[in-house]
């Protein structure tokens, strides 16, 4: 197995690993609060919220790149502000790759997240707040558990559309090998040479058996928490 | 204390209630659909009426005028729903310490939980829910309890049971309990105050006793449902008999079974329909309890019944004949008679703290 | 540029220490004016070099050219070599179209262009032209015989097995095709060392390897 | 026909049924848990039993040796869920018309249902929504009813309008009717056929008249529930008391209200506890129900009542009188009394057609 | 307006429309379906498929694009398939766009669709069963109505998806003006020249747009089958 894959190979395949499992429990919570803000609440920006969460479905990759390029490299307004305050730099970084695919990926996990809270019956928060609990542990005691297959399906989708993001993180933070080359980034680089299909196939298989992975502890998981909830 | 008045339109139905619920139990009587459940909701806050005040003890809950709208959480109401709403996701155990853990050891006793602890609410029956709910309520230690129809999906064994806990808490907590009911029994048993609703208004309101006992309330609870509750006093045991005997102004009552001590306060339904009334006082036969009365009222039902108000001491009575008793022994108000009452007739369900 | 990517890696690892990072030159230009950390770039296209050069983005003096490339027309594997007039390739086009980088956007597209007007076939071509956002996409399109001709570089033309060069552009028929290499504003000094090495023998060696040819023009 | 026998194990409940449901309604009771909603929806084919046999009529519904198992959709049943699981998407009218529109005047009228029609599930009150899901399973024409507590959520007046209906329905359609129930008088109104079921098995099962008139059932149905069920005939109208006389085998029974034409079959169920036995002919009293009786047996309950099981011509009474009274009357088997029964205390949910 | 876009710019946002409106439609009901299926069945083959509806979203789109190629392609099986029976050909038709755009999308559609199905108390079609209804008809009449946000949301996932589709679209039919070059594939191009960025920015906005319209849609709708379900 070891011998399947170059260093290169292999450290690409950590580093997409790395990166869409960061990028999706990065982007979870706040995709299961702007998904909440989406079902439950009514404020005058919501529509705008909305269509600015879908945005990167919408726009090409290569776009939603180039803006965060301009956003939050070393001198885009977000970039310049990381940098001189924490010394942060995303550009570049297996940490701008992470950001680019989750910023792909959360419309995805948002629209998940917020099917499901929309099927949670009002009453049970009802019944709950007449027990005096707080909004806030309403949501966490009741609400969150009832969502969690939704909140598992946004997470896989999440981890799956991170996994193949190409267009935005090679753009973004290009595919510096150790640094932002993730698989789809190499396979890309190894379509450009000669002979290079054997190793393509590699990693698309690669690709594939990461995201079934994915897929199947997700099933599994949400199956356990179906059963707790005694569907 | 609770008061509340208020005005809602849900739909095409028009709420317009007011009434007050003094501490004890206000029991809410009412067809299917004249308005209980949306009464009960608003006053637990979780719909918001159109106008109108609620008030428990000195906290204004509500108040349209002055924009004053606590959320439930605040509102500190124990609600058990009428479709019991467990949190699926939980065990009874977590379901039940949800909202707190208010003498959690005599509420689990009581409603029989012990044994549903560990279990999940999708694998309770109907009426093991309807407990759980019940429980979860209790368990929040609120300062009003509102229950809508919590006992429809249990059967007579378990609401006997349940019966006595929840006469219990009502005296042991000074707190207001609303309670939507249908059951005249169960009303005449807990409830102090009763308060009928119909198509969204009240149309009669008074201490339970006094409701009752109103020969043209009849009509309004059904035939079958009307009669007179009375306060009595444990006055003596018959150990041998297994009976209890109840005092009250108008003479002594015989009962089957052991309830209170001596002195105690016990509240007593006697059905208007299991009240036999005979112009002389009969001997050799097997009702215990014959009172003499005076008839004070003759109200004429739209059926064959008439529905016969009577005094017994202070103490006020009914009982309904068939028109053709009436005529043939010749009822009239002021007459003197005999109330034979059959000490089993009056179930342990008549029967309350 | 992508193109290079083949050559370039083989150069790193001899030269050593030295991380290689692809993209469509387009792409590349924006990220090192937007401040990628980079020492070095090298691109296909001079027009985004000289937006660098504009921007000060990169040493004016470091610019040189490392190689250089043909145009070619591709088809499949078991194709006669065409000839390229109107005849010659409407015979072998048929119905299909002709795999080519994006005209206005991807330098091999651009450079398709070029040739085709200079030979006087654009006008009969330009909308039998299939574009594509990378010369690899153009390649891959002749190879499933969806497209029977393919405009390419010559180096690509060797990526595939399914695909054979059956005409070469005349060299004066489009600009010279460079592979344009400079230091950036921030280059650290090893840059230069492998900039050095580049124009060196070894990397000479490389870019043939590759099927590159050499620089048009040598820097002095 | 309806026969069941099955074995199913629900995670810490084990099933295990066996008994015969004939033409006519066969009221499953019991209290909560006793797994008597599992059996229902065995036989709609909701469930697997894990073995047994399920026949309606000489259809084999299911039989796990036979690898007989039918979906809902092919078995033709029409279940009246406990809750009542309407469409939220359909206004009334089409909820109602989603399994067939057999009978639906009659139906929508009777269940007042008219008023709801264009009407959402969601903005029903909790007796609409029922009334809703009683009148879809009827207007489905099944082959047999499944109905799990149809009328719990129902007030009084409602369902003394309902019952009426359901006994007609029995009598029209010669299907078996599967009724689970907590109320005794609901269940001797309508029921042929009862079966006790506790802890997941058949602890009696028989003739409801027969289950109810036995003094050993009394502990089982609690004790406010026990009475007989005799079958009368309508023999004579008494228009200006409003009375209805009944016939039977022990004498005539006079009872206020008016059911079915002269010589018509109606079912009627005396309530142990409004009987009161008299050594001699009572005179001068209310009551107008006086029937010579003979004592067949007396049976001691745990508490201070004794059942006492008479008969009065060929058929079977209970009375319940307290251990005093049955001491001071000197009561004893094979001895000669009157039952006197009050005419109201009858009340119309114990008389059945 | 109209002097905003040149007649190139026009054809394209057309032909996006197009094809996004095609791409979304043709794969709703095969959507539906195959969400049913996963959320209802249990079949040997059902983690497989699942993981193969997933597959567009993991892989680069230039991987999809290819392997649409091999396929579809004039010479694969499919393409070749449909050439000799049907006379169809996808290679640089709008039609092979639609085609790309409906693959990549689908795992989109498939996911929020299923949610909702799992959403939805089995005790209604229970309830349904027993009044006589088919498999089938339950289905059209009871499971349908009430997962239609989810499927609302799920088309509009698709749509914004098929709006936003390059890498697999470009790979698989290229740029045609009028016959593929959609939106994106016009946006990509005009990165890639020096001074572009107007005409990037005002078809950057118009996808913005179109894809705003058709979330402010969905959500409409959604509020009006809630409202209609009463929730
Ligand atoms: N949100 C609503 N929209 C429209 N009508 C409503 C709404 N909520 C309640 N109603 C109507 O208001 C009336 C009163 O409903 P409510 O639930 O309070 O009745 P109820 O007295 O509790 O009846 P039940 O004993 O059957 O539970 C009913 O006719 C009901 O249909
Ligand atoms: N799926 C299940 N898993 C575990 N236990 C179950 C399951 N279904 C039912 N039970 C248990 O089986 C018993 C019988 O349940 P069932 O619903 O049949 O009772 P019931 O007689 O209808 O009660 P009720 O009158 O309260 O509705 C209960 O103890 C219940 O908890
Ligand atoms: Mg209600
Ligand atoms: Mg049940």
């Amino acid at each position: 197995m070891t011998d399947m894959f170059g260093p290169a190979e292999w450290a690409a395949i950590w580093l997409s690993l790395r990166v869409a499992l960061v990028a999706m429990l990065g982007a979870l919570p706040l995709a299961v609060w702007v998904a909440f803000v989406l079902a439950r609440k009514v404020f005058p920006g919501r529509q705008l919220l909305n269509g600015l969460v879908h945005l990167p479905l919408v726009l090409p990759p290569v776009v939603t790149g180039y803006l965060l390029l301009v956003v939050f490299g070393r001198q885009g307004p977000v970039g310049a502000l990381l940098y001189d305050i924490f010394g942060i730099t995303l550009a570049f970084r297996w940490t701008g790759a992470a950001l680019a695919a989750a910023i792909m990926a959360f419309p995805l996990m948002v629209r998940a997240i917020r099917l499901a809270i929309e099927a949670v019956d009002p009453g049970l928060e009802d019944a709950a707040a007449t027990l005096g609990a707080s909004k806030r542990r309403i949501f966490a005691t009741v609400t969150l558990p009832l969502i969690l297959p939704g909140v598992l399906a946004g997470a896989v989708l999440g981890f799956a559309k991170a996994l193949g993001e190409f267009g935005a993180t090679i753009t973004f933070v290009a595919a510096i090998p150790g640094q932002t080359q993730t698989i789809p980034s190499a396979i890309y680089g190894l379509l450009q040479v000669p002979g290079g299909e054997p190793a393509v196939l590699r990693l698309v298989i690669v690709s594939v058996v990461l995201a079934m992975g994915a897929l199947m502890i997700s099933e599994w998981l949400a199956r356990r928490v179906a059963r707790r909830v005694g569907r | 204390m609770l008061q509340i008045a208020i005005q809602q339109r849900l739909g095409d139905f028009a709420l317009d209630v007011a009434f007050t619920a003094p501490a004890g139990v206000t029991a809410i009587f009412g067809r299917s659909g004249s308005g209980k459940t949306s009464v009960v909701n608003a006053v637990a806050g979780l719909s918001d009426p159109d106008a109108g005040r609620i008030v428990v003890a000195d906290q204004v809950l509500f108040d349209r005028a002055q924009r004053i709208n606590l959320p439930p959480q605040r509102r500190r109401v124990g609600y058990v729903f009428q479709d019991a709403r467990l949190f699926p996701h939980m065990t009874v155990a977590r379901n039940l310490s949800y909202g707190g853990s208010h003498d959690a050891a005599r509420v689990i006793e009581v409603l029989g939980l012990g044994d549903l602890l560990g279990r999940r609410p999708a694998g309770l029956s109907g009426g093991e829910r309807q407990r759980v709910a019940l429980g979860r309520a209790l368990m929040s230690n609120p300062q009003i309890l509102l229950m809508d129809e919590p006992l429809a999906a249990l059967d007579a064994p378990r609401k006997a049971e349940i019966l006595p806990y929840l006469a219990r808490l009502r005296d042991a907590v000074q707190i207001p309990i609303l309670y939507v009911s249908h059951d005249v029994s169960e009303v005449a048993r807990l409830a102090t105050t009763l308060v009928i609703v119909d198509a969204g208004r009240v149309v009669a309101n008074g201490p339970v006793g006094d409701v009752l006992s109103r020969p043209e309330a009849v009509p309004l609870l059904g035939v079958r449902d009307a009669g007179a509750v009375i306060m009595t006093k444990v006055a003596g045991r018959l150990l041998d008999d297994g009976l209890t005997e109840l005092a009250f102004s108008g003479g002594r009552i015989l009962l089957p079974g052991s309830f209170g001590k001596l002195g105690d306060r016990v509240r007593l339904r006697i059905p208007a329909q299991d009240v036999i009334l005979s112009r002389t006082a009969p001997t050799g036969i097997s009702a215990l309890n014959i009172l003499p009365v005076t008839i004070t009222a003759l109200e004429q039902g739209r059926g064959p019944g008439v529905a016969v108000g009577l005094r017994a001491g202070n103490d006020k009575l009914l009982a309904r004949v068939t028109r053709r008793s009436a005529t043939r022994m010749g009822l009239a108000v002021g007459q003197q008679v005999y109330a034979i009452i059959k000490a089993t007739a009056v179930g342990p369900e008549d029967v309350g703290g | 540029a992508a193109s290079l990517k083949e050559p370039l890696d083989a150069l790193a690892v001899e030269f050593g220490d030295v991380v290689v990072s692809y993209g469509g030159s387009g792409t590349m230009a924006r990220q090192v004016a937007l401040g990628a950390p980079a020492d070095l770039v090298v691109l296909a296209n001079v027009d985004w070099m000289n937006v660098l050069v504009d921007g000060g983005h990169v040493r004016p003096d470091s610019i040189g050219d490392v190689a250089s490339n043909d145009l070619v027309m591709i088809g499949a594997a078991n194709m006669a070599d065409v000839v390229l007039d109107i005849a010659g390739i409407g015979a072998a086009l048929g119905d299909g179209r002709i795999a080519a980088g994006l005209t206005e956007a991807v330098p091999a597209g651009i450079y398709a262009k070029q040739a085709l007007i200079s030979l006087g076939l654009w006008e009969d071509m330009a909308d039998r032209l299939a574009e594509v956002d990378n010369v690899r996409a153009a390649l891959a399109l002749v190879a499933r015989g969806q497209a029977p001709l393919g405009i390419v570089y010559a180096t690509d033309a060797r990526v595939s097995d399914g695909v054979r060069v059956v005409a070469t552009f005349p060299g004066g028929s489009h600009q010279p095709i460079r592979y344009v290499a400079a230091l950036t504003r921030g280059a650290v000094p090893e840059a230069a060392a492998f900039l050095a090495f580049l124009h060196g023998p070894a990397g000479r060696a490389a870019f043939a390897g590759a099927g590159f040819l050499p620089p048009v023009d040598s820097v002095e």
